[in-house]
């Protein structure tokens, strides 16, 4: 069944050509270092040299090589993207869920806290907690974006579950004498399972894209490389108005190209399953 | 009988799906005469949706007109609607001379605009030159006789109740006096006691000679029964019997007919002598019709022919039926 | 008759209000706890590095010290704190700014808000207008080659961080083709004036980060927009009112009408990220605006300054929040006049 | 003994955390229905059917009243799951939508697994295909048509009688019927409604027939109970509701249903 459900799938171009760009992408970040291993934060030779054969995408002003730092810190944002995902997901895969099965005063309570935390300005908050963090690791920003991010997700998969627990194959399922975990794991996951995966993605690209702003700002993780930090020190070093293009557009072409990538991957997927917007 | 208004001839229009046809429609010829209300009854997947687009040639993809006329009969003139293209039919046929009560009124209105401003627009399309005032004027006489108040033509669809919604899309489908008027399932999401309601302002609108023929389409006999005179009974994208309302409740002819009608449940003492009947087996795919007649699979009277051969209508006692038996 | 016509629009609207005055309330004290409770207590902290930076005046480091604690009121116990915080906060007293002494905070603020709004309000209204055309063209041209170029398009433009963009259109344009400017709000040397000759000079310096802005958010409103289209396609009033005749570009109209009312609270609720990614680009750009302040603080620690500035930028999130569903009522009947449910 | 006795039902609905309001779905409604019988619940859309049905399938906590099934009151005397569960082998239910009655991500036949599970049999035993298969042609489906299909597969009318066969399994006392052919093509209702009056016959359930379709209570029922704004505003045999109505809604419900054999005047 499931496998006959995503047969449509490999027949969107837009999803092969858009999975193949994220396997690259992965590949560069978890192979890439191994490969190429060359010390991201060391001093590799001399400063600010363009691409060559010795470096592949260059030196910048200390001397550090930009390649490693591009492929270590492409396995970083996946790393902190995934993990914001899964912190954003656990919380509202809880929180969704709860309001939507237990209803009355906890449904009105919970979705109450999630409309404050989706409309308090979230990379605000983000920007002034991680300005009291001494130290940041790359779970700490994870957390920080994960934490701040599922409000959204949450009213969706409540609403989505609302509809689904009036269907009435869920009542059936009931007067068969399911318990309410066994009607929650065969009757209501498998129903919001894609869009729970499509957020998921969406979630990995709010993680990816959060990092390199706080970095930016000089809030990033305090250790480590991370495609923000790259850019980070590229501003810094004022890499934009003296030319040294290969220390900023590596980082931000692989950025958009994973964001877009995985961005297309749930569009794709929404044309597939969505009978709204399948093509006639 | 009056003269003819509308006419539909050996029309073909199929779904184009996955490099497959649905023959939503197959051979289909209907006349609608001047002053008649036309019943067309039939069940999901009969092509009386199909039908009444291509009575208003509203022909879009995935549908495609493959063969046949749809011929307005016009001051005298013959206009064959399928040969003109889509801005045409809008300018001059749409709204002007065939018009439609669609199935859904509820949400038929452009939901954010005052139900003035959209007659304006529709106003705008047929006529290079329009006076609002005088347009409102004849709106409120015409939102008055359907039996909506006239201030109704100022407020937004959602003000008006479900049933005064309906008589609005109307009065506003027959602001231009068209000639030709579907109404497609018009009742079949209302409360009985609205449904009355509804019915008497469609039957109004030829009393009044507002529109001079109707197509009722549904797949309720009971309905259809108080406002047709003539049936067109469909299955399966093809015309079946077309006969008298009266004639079909007294002896229907084609046993598809016999079936629908004798499983029709109305509270009449008749129903509960006759019982209930119901038709064995389920229609047909369409994208694989049966050969032969399509009916043959459920057909309880079924000869060797109707496997090979397909039914033409023919004149039966002055009814129309599709049918080996007769 | 007048005042029950209103009655639902005042409903919705002191909803919203409220709403947002108790979310602000509890923004600010975020804004209050999150010093006070994060391990290795920051404030100390920042007492410390003061007095290790071992500015030669011995007089100001104590000074500093002094309006610190009154300030955060270190010391006292934690509500008369709280109290004390936002009583000042609703004053408008946003404290003092350490790496300006004895500047308040909000007159740093003051003078570089403005810079904020011009380039941001503008912006985003620019691309939601752009961004949603273009989705609602792409939606009712579905399947066409515009269809299918737009979609693709908005979805990396959509995906490109504000200041990656900008980076690379200062790169290009002004570091190699040196068309525009690429930092500042205005040509180093010029004093702001409301003269013609200052206006043009801000408008050149004005473009790329505006241009950073537009491009990368106009992308994420078309594929929002495309898609409501496309479900209003098959909508009952589309039908109805093609077979009465409707031209398509009426048709549209109604359409692009109706897809475009959710979007309009859409825009209140990205208020927030576009201003975060705006103070990002005001970096890049070096662009006098209160990122680059935020900036300052963030680089020399200025606690005071920075609390203050967020206090002031989400209230100001909050405050445009409640315009847009302001206008939003305003506009969709629905709202105004009160929806009847379920009829 | 009825076999189902509804007394004094009243369900309000709330919302609003500040500001509360309360919309009264059922009013006051009392009923019974004997064993073997078959009851309608006629009501046009909003008056509150649907809301009683779910009540008495105990998805609804009523506001008051009491629901009696066989002599325990579903709310008190049902404490634990087990009791649950012999509540659900006595009550089962046939819905509107044929479609969302199944989930589409199994074949069509779990609903029939689910059961036989409820009824304590190892699904997975031969004698359970046998009882299966029994079922399926007792509704006149064939077995190899059915099963291991998947719902977009099979036509609604197929859907409903499936979900019969599954209450010939299960044998309830009582079925709530929630307007089950509403759905169905006109020519195709007739088979559904001669199974439940099958199941009547053959095994003595009674059936709680909730529709908007006078035509059909008139035809299936042994009493109409007419419902109108929440509440149950007249009783009686079908004869009498149809003949001499007393209630207003119903004289006007009455005058206004299409009939077949007489025009409208």
């Amino acid at each position: 069944m499931w496998l006959a459900m995503f047969r449509p799938l490999f027949k969107s171009k837009k999803f092969l050509v858009s999975i193949l760009v994220f396997i690259f992408i992965v590949l560069l970040g978890l192979v890439g270092p191994i490969v190429y291993p060359v010390d991201p934060t060391g001093y590799a030779g001399p400063f600010e040299r363009p691409p060559s054969r010795e470096f592949p995408l260059g030196t910048d002003t200390y001397g550090g090589d930009l390649l490693a730092k591009v492929l270590n810190g492409t396995r970083t944002s996946l790393y902190i993207g995934f993990l914001t995902a899964v912190i954003s997901m656990s919380i509202g895969i809880i929180i969704g869920p709860i309001s939507a099965i237990k209803g009355g005063i906890v449904d009105e309570v919970l979705m109450s806290f999630t409309n404050i935390v989706l409309t308090i300005p979230n990379i605000l908050l983000a920007i002034l907690i991680a300005t009291y963090l001494k130290v940041r690791s790359a779970e700490v920003i994870a957390l920080l974006l994960g934490v701040l991010g599922w409000p959204w997700f949450a009213r969706a998969v409540r609403s989505q579950l609302l509809s689904l627990i009036n269907r009435e194959y869920v009542k059936l399922s009931r007067m068969a004498g399911y318990s309410d975990l066994r009607l929650a794991f065969e009757d209501l996951i498998p129903g919001i399972a894609t869009y729970a995966f499509m957020s998921f993605i969406l979630f990995i690209n709010g993680g990816i894209l959060g990092e390199a702003g706080l970095s930016l700002i000089g809030l990033g993780p305090t250790k480590g490389v991370s495609l923000g930090l790259v850019l980070q020190w590229a501003v810094l070093m004022e890499a934009v108005r003296r030319g040294i293009w290969w220390w900023f557009v590596p980082p931000g072409v692989i950025i958009v190209a994973l964001t877009s990538s995985l961005l297309m991957i749930t569009t794709a997927m929404d044309e597939v399953f969505n009978p709204r917007l399948r093509e006639k | 009988m009056g003269n003819l208004v509308l006419q539909v001839e050996n029309a073909r229009a199929y779904y184009i799906v996955e490099n497959n046809y649905v023959r939503a429609i197959d051979d289909v010829s209907i006349s609608i005469r001047e002053g008649e209300v036309v019943g067309i009854v039939g069940e999901s997947g009969s092509g009386k949706t199909t039908l009444s687009n291509v009575m208003l040639v509203n022909i879009k993809k995935p549908l495609s007109l493959i063969d046949g006329k749809v011929k307005l009969y016009l001051n005298g003139s013959i206009i064959e609607l399928n040969k003109l293209p889509r801005e045409e039919l809008q300018r001059n046929i749409w709204g002007k001379e065939t018009s439609i009560i669609p199935q859904s009124a509820m949400n038929a209105l452009m939901p954010t605009k005052r139900i003035k401003d959209s007659i304006l627009d529709v106003m705008k399309t047929h006529f290079d030159e329009i006076h609002e005032n005088e347009i409102i004027d004849k709106a409120q006489t015409r939102f008055e006789e359907i039996g909506v108040s006239k201030d109704a033509i100022f407020r937004y669809p959602f003000e008006l109740s479900g049933g005064m919604r309906q008589r609005a899309v109307i009065a506003v489908a027959t602001l231009l006096n068209p000639r030709f008027l579907i109404a497609d399932e018009p009742t079949s999401a209302l409360d009985v006691s609205t449904q009355k309601m509804v019915l008497k302002t469609i039957q109004n609108l030829r009393e009044k000679g507002i529109v001079k023929s109707i197509a009722f389409i549904t797949h309720d006999i009971a309905t259809v029964r108080q406002i047709a005179e003539t049936l067109v009974v469909m299955y399966a994208g093809k015309i079946v019997e077309i006969s008298s309302i009266e004639e079909i409740i007294r002896e229907p002819l084609h046993p598809y007919t016999k079936g629908l009608l004798f499983s029709v449940v109305t509270p009449e003492p008749e129903v509960k002598e006759r019982g209930i009947y119901h038709i064995p087996g389920t229609p047909p795919n369409l994208m694989y019709p049966p050969p032969g007649c399509r009916f043959h699979p459920r057909c309880e009277y079924k000869l060797d022919i109707c496997e090979r051969e397909e039914p033409q209508l023919k004149v039966v006692n002055n009814r129309k039926v599709a049918c080996f038996l007769y | 008759m007048k005042g029950y016509a209103l009655r639902p629009f005042l409903k919705y609207v002191s909803r919203k209000f409220i709403f947002l005055l108790v979310t602000y309330f509890i923004a600010i004290t975020i804004v209050f706890i999150l010093p006070r409770a994060i391990p290795g207590n920051p404030l100390s902290t920042l007492l410390r590095q003061i007095f290790q930076q071992g500015q030669a005046n011995p007089e100001l480091i104590r000074s500093v010290h002094k309006t610190l604690m009154e300030e955060f009121g270190l010391g006292k116990p934690w509500y008369e704190q709280y109290i004390d915080f936002i009583t000042r906060a609703f004053k408008g007293d946003l404290g003092t700014s350490i790496s300006s002494y004895p500047k308040k905070t909000l007159d740093l603020i003051a003078p570089v808000m403005p810079w904020t709004l011009i380039l941001l309000i503008p912006s985003i209204i620019t691309a939601w207008i752009i961004g949603n055309t273009l989705g609602a063209i792409a939606g009712f041209k579905r399947g066409s080659f515009t269809d299918k170029f737009t979609l693709n398009f908005s979805l990396i433009v959509s995906q490109i961080p504000y200041y990656w963009l900008g980076m690379l259109l200062i790169f290009t344009l002004s570091v190699k083709l040196h068309i525009f400017p690429g930092q500042g709000g205005y040509s180093q040397g010029t004093i702001p004036a409301f003269t013609l000759k200052f206006i043009l000079d801000m408008l050149y310096h004005y473009i790329l980060p505006f241009l950073s802005i537009v491009i990368s958010a106009l992308g994420g409103w078309a594929i929002g927009t495309r898609v409501l289209v496309i479900y209003e396609l098959d909508a009952d009033y589309v039908n109805f009112g093609e077979l009465l005749g409707l031209k398509e570009k009426t048709v549209f109209s109604y359409i692009f009408r109706n897809s475009i009312l959710p979007q309009v609270t859409g825009l209140a609720l990205s208020l927030g990220g576009a201003l975060g990614g705006a103070l990002i680009t005001e970096i890049i750009f070096n662009y006098p605006g209160t990122g680059y302040l935020l900036f300052r603080a963030l680089s020399t620690l200025d606690y005071p300054l920075i609390q203050g500035i967020f206090i002031i930028l989400i209230g100001s999130v909050y405050l445009a929040n409640f315009l847009v569903d302001f206008v939003y009522a305003l506009i969709d009947p629905r709202i105004r006049l009160g929806q009847s449910e379920g009829s | 003994m009825p076999i189902l006795e509804v007394n004094n039902l009243t369900k309000i609905y709330e919302s609003g955390m500040i500001i509360r309001r309360y919309i009264e779905a059922v009013k006051n409604v009392s009923f019974s229905i004997e064993e073997g019988e078959i009851v309608s619940l006629v009501g046009e859309s909003g008056s509150g059917k649907t809301t009683t049905a779910n009540i008495i399938l105990r998805f609804l906590k009523p506001t008051s009243g009491e629901v009696i099934v066989d002599g325990r009151d579903i709310w008190k005397d049902i404490n634990t799951f087990e009791d649950l569960k012999e509540y659900r082998k006595k009550v089962h239910a046939v819905f509107q939508d044929p479609f969302s009655s199944y989930n589409s991500f199994y074949p069509v036949d779990r609903v029939l697994y689910q059961a036989l599970e409820l009824l304590g049999k190892n699904p997975k035993a031969s004698e359970s295909k046998d009882l299966i298969e029994e079922s399926l042609v007792s509704v006149g489906l064939e077995p190899k048509h059915i099963l291991g299909k998947y719902p977009h597969q099979l036509s609604g009318g197929e859907k409903q009688r499936l979900m019969i066969a599954r209450c010939w399994l299960i044998r309830p006392k009582l079925i709530i019927a929630d307007e089950p052919v509403s759905m169905i093509d006109a020519s195709t209702r007739g088979g559904i409604i001669k199974l439940f009056e099958k199941l009547r016959e053959e095994e003595k359930t009674s059936i709680l027939f909730i529709t908007h379709d006078m035509g059909l209570a008139y035809y299936i029922s042994d009493k109409i109970l007419i419902m109108y704004l929440g509440e149950i505003v007249e009783q009686g045999t079908p004869e009498e509701i149809i003949s001499n109505p007393k209630h207003e809604y119903t004289k006007n419900l009455i005058e206004s249903i299409p009939t077949l054999y007489k025009k409208w005047s």
